[in-house]
């Protein structure tokens, strides 16, 4: 992703070197009820690696889960040489990556897809994790906050003992909204309750905002049904929105097909666009959603 | 060092493992990872006539050792691929076989026109066993008769090596075999994936959105290696073994099951630089083991031998 | 606490855990680990008139998630069985399943008939679809109407319920399933193990000594569950699903395919509380998710629910 | 095993509780080339076990590799309350396991079969153990010394750098024999060769024996065509034997027939029997060796 573009640019920021990378685990534990952050140290990971991205991690060296995992970039630090990333546990994979300890390598594929984009210099921008859709938005929030851009972080978590990034993100400088299903901390329901009311309250002309600058854009990552109400919203708000997408990997590559999704162009032509390769991050208004 | 060149009814080839179909796009993917070239030829992904969407998401599952898709044939067309992707691999000095797929002899017939008049092309191989599509895919490669009729359809546009691509949804495999030698098949690749299901406990549905898929991946090679071996005893045709092959020792066995030259499909998913680490440790085990050529191994487990 | 009971066509069960036919002997090896009563059933090693010597060794390869048999229905014959092993089972509580082959329809006529006789015996499970014998075996088990033939001259003689085991290695289960409930099959068990190989690259020969064998465990689960899938949507007949199964979760997956009740073939070779474990886990599941039957979860990811 | 009888006695050794075991691995070291031996710590296998039994390993908690791994119990110190196993790299099983690190937990099966049987009170015994067949010999020895028999233990390997146990067996008093294929070092060729001239010499009556005792019998575990072999010698010089058999396990248990082997009776009549269960240990007479 070219930090200097202006719009979406899906061209890819290649690799330098492999895309086969060993690194060495140096931090793993649990921050969350049943989540985990990652610490993974490789220097040319974390100078390619751009927020949005995502990584396929090879879990076993045998036969043992038989298909890597994806996993978003939570967090990217090329001086400290490292990525981190944030997982819960789901299923075999994520239970084996659990007891992995310190000092261990890690075999993956990465910076794979291409990341979120943005204007540079000043402005406002909006972030809206669901769930685990709140790790690859954390490196997102503090670019945009090195740009001194405002930035709203919405969080939206089924209970408060599922919340992380929160103190990460106030560490950065971003206001943060946090709503959980079960009230067991902000406001309760979900979160798109409170983003509706900050997008009524900011969208349009900068007039009668209650903030200086312009809002530039929504970032969006979390479950299908979550996307597809933030997209909605955009729509209704007139927002521009990149949304984060998932889809069940086979490679990670774009070679396999596994991982489509329907794309609209702006002249309403549907293409098929795989979301390891054009995306994870696509423009709201060119997704697709089914159902 | 021991030769791995194979010549397969005339598809000569410098090494005898190839990319399966589908696994390997048009094998721009890789070119990240190491020259299109250096695979004994790229079987590139199943063509139709017309651009084909493919089958809505989830596409992929997990499995014991093993994957399901059901991508569904998602393919730019086979005008595009003659137009873009052929020149593309040619290009970048890849051998290239098209796999082609049809809902109906006449889509079969269609394809293979079309592709007589492409350039470069090193061998047409015809699905006859996709289990990912409502009509035609697998149904032509379950029945010999009908096998047989798309063999010769294609065969009569065909100006390379003709490959079927063999099911392995079948009772008798040699059955369909024989039929499609008869009617002019030049190479037989086997084998395609198996008809499979993953369920997902939490929502109580099928994982994949088109409920069944093709299996595919190390579970299914001691199915794969059976069916090879019984198809060297019946056919005297050169046989493409694939199924499950992950590593130079699955290879191999392919090899002393009867196989000429051998496809890694699901490995590519799951390793990137599958192709060359099988081709490398091939040629090293041969050495090792004192063989002059890759040909000297082949059906050593066959009876008789 | 979840109610585990399960009547198949009158077979009733206490729990829905079977032992499947060939991985648990006669019962006596696991009652080191529990007691017989324990399974929902024991399916006895497959029985033939006379006493059968089996197949050379090697019988068993590994392979990826999965294993290779080819122990050619070595047993001591049902005169044997129903003397001393029937009883025995009996008097420790356990629920048993006679599994009955053939070489002919004779044999199939002479088995039946002698257990017509047999007195405590719960049900007859009717193996069309073993890979492992020269004759007959799979063979009645890849045509419909030797199928349904096989199951006419069972059916004849038999007072408990009726079970045909079906085989995998068909191009279509539906139409042998169809053709043996239009028999008088009370109940069907897939899926046997599909016919497979493994090659031992040392010596370049076949890992088994009958070169070919059949494919059990985890391996072969997705095409187990896609047949169960299949079936239960083509008959009315209870089903019971194995292949694969060596947990609760998978033993779930099968009920959510719709099989009625499961068995557990090769998990109790690597795991002898494999049966105990399953048992646990379904009722533990059950209660989590708030069923108050296993019969509740049945067919719940058939199309349609 | 019943070190009472005086005859081959298959009955069982009866476990005390659960066959299913957690041993801790205390030592994992290679002591041969490509061999290694393992020492396990669980007080009520090493209580249970007889020389000739063998356990189940599990190598792994996954599917992968599926099947339990079989080796000879080749060291028993119910004091230590331990056992050890020697394993040669085969593939990768034993690859796996060679990896293993002490302190780790390690699942089995065992003490499964029937062990070798002798004669209670002094006298001598013949051992022949062919490359990895020496392993379950070790603690057959020391429990043959601790009775006082003259043992005689003849070892055959490919060469000198695959020997082991030559030591360990001098140590508990027995008179080694050694013979490598590649005569690198004792006698050149099949070990074979010394045992028959041993044979040849101390067969029979007592009278012009090389040695005082009687000669009670020659046990033997190694490669089929060297069991073979040893049998032919046997029936050649009227001695009785006893070998350890192998054969590829689905369960060890006894419930797949997976291991059978031709057993015939004194009239015979030959029966099927399992390796695992009513083995592996069998009367060289009874075995009937194929091709
Ligand atoms: C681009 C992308 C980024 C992701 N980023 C994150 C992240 O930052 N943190 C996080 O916790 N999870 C993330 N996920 C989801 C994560 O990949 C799955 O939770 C994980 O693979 C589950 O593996 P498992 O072995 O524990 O579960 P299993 O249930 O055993 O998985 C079985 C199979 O299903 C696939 N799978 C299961 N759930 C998902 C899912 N939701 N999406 C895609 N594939 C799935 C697995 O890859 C595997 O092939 C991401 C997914 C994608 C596609
Ligand atoms: C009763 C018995 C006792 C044994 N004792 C010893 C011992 O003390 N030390 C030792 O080094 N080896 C012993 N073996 C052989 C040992 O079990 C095999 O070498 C080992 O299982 C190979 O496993 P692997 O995964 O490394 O090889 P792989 O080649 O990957 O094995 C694949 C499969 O073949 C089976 N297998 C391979 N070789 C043999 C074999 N020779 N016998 C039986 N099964 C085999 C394995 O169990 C596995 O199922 C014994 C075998 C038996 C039956
Ligand atoms: C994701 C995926 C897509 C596939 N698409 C095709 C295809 O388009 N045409 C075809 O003939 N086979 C297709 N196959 C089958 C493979 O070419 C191969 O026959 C099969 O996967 C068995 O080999 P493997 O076990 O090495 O994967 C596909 C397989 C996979 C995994
Ligand atoms: C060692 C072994 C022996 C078997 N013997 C029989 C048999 O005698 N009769 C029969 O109907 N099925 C037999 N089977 C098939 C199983 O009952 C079962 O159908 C198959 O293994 C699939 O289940 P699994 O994957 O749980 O093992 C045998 C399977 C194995 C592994
Ligand atoms: S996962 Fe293979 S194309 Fe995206
Ligand atoms: S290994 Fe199963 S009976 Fe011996």
């Amino acid at each position: 992703m070219n930090h200097d573009s202006s719009t979406v640019n899906h061209s890819r920021q290649q690799a330098e070197g492999s895309l086969v990378k060993k690194a060495l685990l140096t931090r793993n534990q649990e921050i969350a009820k049943g989540i985990y952050e990652m610490e993974l140290v490789e220097p040319d990971l974390a100078a390619a690696a751009r927020p949005g991205q995502f990584v396929m991690l090879s879990i076993s060296k045998g036969l043992e889960p038989f298909l890597r995992r994806p996993f978003g970039i939570a967090g990217i630090e090329p001086q400290k040489g490292s990525i981190r990333l944030i997982y819960q546990l789901a299923g075999r994979g994520t239970k084996q990556m659990a007891a992995w300890e310190a000092g261990r390598p890690v075999e993956l594929l990465g910076p794979l897809g291409n990341g979120f984009a943005w204007e540079n210099g000043p402005g406002r921008a909006v972030l809206a994790g669901g769930g685990m859709g709140i790790a690859p938005l954390l490196p997102l929030a503090k670019a945009l906050r090195s740009l001194n851009k405002e930035v709203t972080v919405f969080l939206g978590a089924r209970s408060l003992d599922l919340v992380f990034g929160i103190k990460e993100l106030g560490q950065a400088g971003c206001q943060v909204q946090l709503a959980t299903e079960d009230g067991s901390a902000g406001a309760a329901g979900f979160v798109t309750l409170p983003l509706e009311a900050y997008l009524q309250k900011n969208a349009g002309s900068s007039a009668g905002n209650s903030s200086s600058a312009q809002l530039q854009g929504l970032y969006a990552c979390g479950p299908t049904p979550f996307l597809k109400a933030v997209s909605g919203l955009c729509d209704r708000y007139s927002i521009t929105a990149q949304l984060s997408l998932e889809e069940r990997m086979g490679c990670g590559l774009g070679a396999c097909m596994g991982c489509t999704v329907q794309i609209k162009d702006s002249a309403g032509k549907i293409k098929q666009q795989r979301v390891c390769y054009e995306g994870p991050v696509f423009k709201a208004e060119e997704v697709v959603f089914h159902g | 060092m021991a030769d791995l060149k194979v010549n397969l009814a005339g598809l000569a080839l410098d090494n005898p493992v190839m990319a399966a179909s589908g696994t390997y796009g048009f094998g721009r993917e890789f070119l990240k990872f190491y020259p299109s070239s250096l695979p004994g030829a790229i079987m590139a992904k199943g063509l139709t006539v017309e651009p084909t969407a493919g089958n809505p998401t989830p596409r992929i599952a997990e499995t014991p050792a093993g994957m399901l898709n059901s991508i569904g044939l998602q393919n730019p067309g086979v005008d595009a691929f003659i137009a873009e992707e052929l020149p593309w691999l040619k290009s970048q000095g890849a051998r290239v076989i098209a796999n082609i797929n049809g809902h109906s002899l006449k889509d079969f017939e269609e394809i293979s026109r079309r592709l007589s008049a492409a350039t470069g092309l090193d061998a047409i191989e015809v699905n006859i066993s996709c289990p990912n599509v409502d009509n035609g895919g697998m149904f032509f490669g379950t029945d010999p008769a009908l096998a047989a009729q798309v063999t010769k359809v294609v065969k009569k546009h065909c100006r390379v090596p003709l490959i079927i691509k063999l099911s392995p949804n079948v009772t008798d495999i040699t059955a369909i075999a024989k039929a499609v030698a008869a009617e002019g098949a030049d190479i037989l690749s086997l084998i395609n994936t198996l008809l499979g299901m993953a369920i997902d406990r939490k929502t109580r549905r099928p994982v994949l959105a088109r409920q069944v898929g093709g299996l595919s991946g190390p579970a299914v090679k001691p199915v794969a290696l059976r069916m090879v071996w019984q198809v060297a005893q019946t056919v005297d045709l050169p046989i493409i073994g694939m199924g499950g092959i992950v590593s130079a020792e699955d290879a191999i066995e392919f090899f002393l099951a009867g196989a000429a030259a051998v496809a890694v499909g699901s490995g590519n998913l799951t390793n990137p630089y599958c192709i060359p680490e099988i081709v490398a440790g091939i040629s090293q085990w041969l050495d090792q083991e004192g063989y002059v050529s890759i040909n000297d191994i082949r059906g050593l487990a066959l009876p008789g031998h």
